[in-house]
């Protein structure tokens, strides 16, 4: 293929890449919304205390990070070593 | 009977089948790791792919051949696509949604973003006029999704359009992450007046435990309907962020995070580094990749910020565009650019948080385009 | 020249090749999610066994085709039956066969259970009659195996005698096995009397750290001799066993409960969701084994709960009949079971270390009769 | 095969396969019986003093449960973290 | 329609098809495992070994049959020479090299004592003069890299020179290194004096960790030009060094020195288990690298030990020529025996650290001459 | 072949093997000599102060064996549990 043919593909996929995009990640803001709409609907009616905060962290870097203290560390240790939850068979 | 004369003997050391482009190869693994440990560039990747570039330029011993363990490793991890989806999933169990769904417009800026991509997509077309260039649509792509900022991505899209150039696209992918925090500065300076830079956003919502549980379901619900071949990155992401939200799976999350992540890393690191070869790397092709990554970062940034000035002007001043930047993905790297950025100008104004919007939405973004790619382009 | 219409891309999106079917195993993935996130169903292996039936599902996308990632996950672990041994392993290493070593006798209560087994093998044969089930003996072993309530017995039997209804037959195991709570009680209320529920059994002897470590040898050792269809399972069972009870690898005991069970649990679930597929899934004998699956559970705990009630007769009292329920398996949950079910009649009666005893000895009375019917019904 | 046939079969499977359980569990019960006695006898003969309490449990829970104290948890980092036991080669 | 009388049913139990090879290789794995927990001979291996020798052995199972678990582990990873590899990229990650940097010249001691390696090979060749032995020189080469002290290493060559002779040399390598404690102290005394042995030596020299990072580098590059035979082996070992030291990949590390390194311990003893089976073990051959494996330890022991008297006389009696008995690596058992000596003549002199420059010295010592017999006796 | 033409072949080996061992080794004592006079000269040159002490370990035994203090649990906990520096892609 000639490169102006290759380059009017380009153009081509860049306009349908970009839409697409667009278009794609739109619909997801509004799906999020009435996600998040129904998420609190349901969360309220059934009592609804709610134990996750509003700060977002990658995970555990803030833990050991900001609140490097022994309590982090031994919360830490403990979450690491229960074998625990696994149900056998 | 064995007799070995002094011929043979020499014939079997490496000094004497040594060529020029594998000492050339074995420096550039020595750079990359120099870059990995000393300049702290994605050590993590840069240190496997150095040495794995370093192990399979060593003559005769045909470590990245056939037969050799780093072409296992290729053949199975890469070559199949497990290694960057794994990664994926384990990226997906690290990563907290949570200020994305607190502000779902930030999604647009993470779409913004990619359009370092498609642009890049276009330079790639357009250095086939320089002599010696010849990109294939698929090589464009390949190198294109340099601009996402996201390794796993372009390691797998690169594997399935574009092998040859796969050492060299990741190369490039991980080395411009790295220089984020150069890269970026200067662009978002310049697009942005001080009034905007000293913008601060009001404190995020609350997100409930069952917004993020359901997050997951929500992005892989809208991408199995319209654009099913992002669906295996898409796919594995949501699952590992599935396994960390749902907090009945702690064993499971935590091997994601941990286990899985760490040892896919070694070794897709090694594999890619074993695609480090002369014939393939020291070419003129490769000089165009790294230019053009650079390119596709620049852009990326640049539409990433105007995007961010647009919901500035659109809100009313309530979006601060900085935050448009951190659309490329490179997290958290570029949402903690973003954050510096926004210090400069303010002392007391942290856009960490909101940066982590776009920035995490920018992954979602450039799977999403792969996907595209993958759609329109892959065979 | 790429020039696309809407036509085309309107035939990339997933909504235009969606089938009702996958349609609807969709909603059977997030149905399994939602039993095990919110009702707590064996999450460890519902989540991705649901997440997998949704990835799989995704039209277009492959996933689970030959060359997606679930595909391939399929092929390596579960058609091999590596993965399914590698959690009998992990099992053995998590496992403390103390109880069951303090009390040996107790293995006829385990023995007794899968008399569910065996039941259930019939009941598939007999659905024969009713138009539209076509079992082969083959397909009604695998079924069976539902009833000695064990995961990966029952994954690894299905994987050898009928890999068609391999994700049906997963999914009814999981799904009885978390509601064992819900399933056992009124049997065991019904079957014994308040007397015999009444029974406090003597304290548990102590058991040497040589008769731990000699017992995976015993059992290998008959099992050799006598029933070597059944040796991978036990012999990975007792392996892992050995290595948690021999006390000087800790570094592999660890990394059998631990790494490789997390690790292999993912996949493990994620490939058997990639066999929900419709055309497997959405039929009539899908229906059949839910209900022979049900039906199983129910047999097996009557069955252990009157060797429970014989035990009773002949020591004079000693033992109470309630710990025959736990003979099913489903460790530790049935144990529990047992224990709650016996504190109901008397405040200061706990039976959940003598439970533990048939629980236990469960799991080793399904590999036997795995064994058996890979022995008689295997080619 | 038809179904009548196939339920033969099954009878069979069942009488057949319930006697293999019985039998090798029961053979099994005796194999247990002596392998204690061997062990008690062996242990008795090398001084004996052992460490196993006689209290089963699912590997970890307890520890981590029930005594989930600090030194549990200590106890539980330092198995976890000693690389220490791997000789090299 | 199954109708099983007792003749069929007898066929299909262990005891109709066992063979007195099987029965005996059984109690060979016993004895493994007896070793491994009461002896404490490398428990880590040997558990698994042993295990796999039991596993193996079961008649009908094929359980290291071609569709068996154990037959899939050694396809893929001894076959491949994957495993042994990882190993060495573990050990690589668990070994401080300071001690050999502080003291180059220590490295002519790990180089002395590999002498034991050729001279057994001179051995395995000279059997051949007795009736039932038929060594090749693959074979011979095979079963001398014993004398390397080193697990993975004589896997490594055995599984690529004589892969039927695997078990044997393996088993050999192993208990041979646990004998260490045993065979080396007769030998040390002998070959030195009192005054020899009382030689206290200067404390080490600061390593700095630009050195540490140096080290892997120089040890691969000097690999590259002379010896690329042995480079799979000193580039996982260098690879792992480099994890361990360069700091900016502790998660890579991590998971070298453990998840890594215990996942394919359990495998590779049970994938080398899997190749003890009558026919190739119980042969006179068998004996035969019995003897020639504690005759290899010997000779190493000695030839370092006479390595160390030369230094002593050169260094003008600085050097404590015991610690030339580490130079057979078996790291790091052979150092602690050397201190243990060391103790014996001179309560104040603590000869560890010296020890472990010869110790880590061997394992380079012995991939190097892995690596010529690779070069000049492989195909 | 015949088994002294096995033995002639096993000497030659064996020359040539020992004398490979010892070139390398050697030529490797001095290529460390230089690369740690390389190091020492471009630690000083760059201020240089080093944390890595020179008593050599096989990692993690003396740390949790040795000093196997709370301080180093606590280190080894937090070292393991750091999720942290995993940037996410
Ligand atoms: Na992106
Ligand atoms: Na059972
Ligand atoms: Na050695």
């Amino acid at each position: 293929m000639p490169t102006s043919d290759l380059l009017m593909s380009g153009v081509n996929l860049m306009v349908l890449g970009m839409g697409i995009v667009f278009t794609f990640l739109l619909i997801l803001v509004f799906a999020m919304k009435g996600m998040s709409k129904l998420a609190l609907y349901l969360t309220a009616r059934h009592g609804g205390s709610d134990e996750v905060s509003s700060q977002p962290s990658i995970s555990g870097q803030d833990q050991a990070g900001t609140r490097g203290d022994l309590v982090a560390v031994i919360t830490a240790a403990i979450s690491n070593y229960r074998a625990t939850h696994y149900k056998i068979n | 009977m064995i007799e070995i004369g002094i011929q043979p003997l020499w014939q079997s050391t490496g000094l004497a089948n040594l060529e020029w482009g594998q000492v050339l190869m074995m420096a550039v693994g020595c750079l990359l790791v120099y870059l990995a440990v000393v300049k702290k560039f994605e050590p993590l990747l840069l240190v496997p792919i150095g040495f794995g570039a370093i192990l399979s330029n060593i003559p005769l011993a045909g470590i990245s051949g056939p037969d050799g363990i780093l072409g296992y490793i290729y053949t199975v991890g890469i070559e199949t696509g497990v290694f960057p989806l794994l990664i994926f999933m384990g990226v997906g169990a690290l990563t907290d949604f949570g200020a994305l769904i607190a502000m779902p417009w930030t999604l647009l800026l993470g779409a913004a973003a990619q359009f370092g991509i498609f642009v890049t997509l276009l330079g790639a077309l357009a250095l086939n006029f320089v002599p010696g260039f010849e990109f294939t649509l698929a090589d464009a792509s390949a190198i294109a999704i340099i601009g996402g900022a996201d390794g796993p991505t372009a390691i797998f899209l690169a594997s399935r359009l574009s092998p040859d150039l796969l050492g060299a696209i990741a190369v490039a992918a991980y080395s411009y992450m790295a220089l984020v925090p150069i890269i970026q500065p200067p662009i978002m300076r310049l697009l942005t007046t001080d009034t905007e830079r000293n913008v601060e956003m009001q404190q995020l919502r609350h997100v409930t435990k069952l917004e993020k549980i359901l997050f997951p379901f929500a992005v892989l619900l809208l991408c199995a309907i319209f654009l099913p071949s992002a669906a295996p990155l898409i796919g594995m992401l949501t699952f590992g962020n599935l396994l960390r939200e749902c907090g009945v799976v702690e064993r499971l999350s935590h091997a994601s995070q941990n286990e899985i992540i760490n040892v896919v890393t070694i070794f897709l690191g090694l594999a890619v580094g074993s695609k480090l070869s002369a014939d393939k790397f020291l070419t003129v092709e490769t000089l165009g990749i790294l230019a053009l990554g650079a390119f596709a970062f620049c852009i990326g940034t640049a539409t990433g910020v105007i995007m961010g000035k647009i919901m500035y002007r659109v809100t009313g001043g309530k979006v601060n565009p900085l935050i448009g930047a951190a659309g490329v993905s490179a997290v958290p790297m570029a949402a903690r650019v973003v954050n510096k950025v926004g210090l400069e100008t303010n002392h007391h104004n942290f856009l960490l948080m909101h940066a982590m919007g776009p920035n995490v939405a920018g992954v979602i973004g450039s799977a999403v385009a792969a996907g595209i790619l993958l759609a329109l382009v892959g065979v």
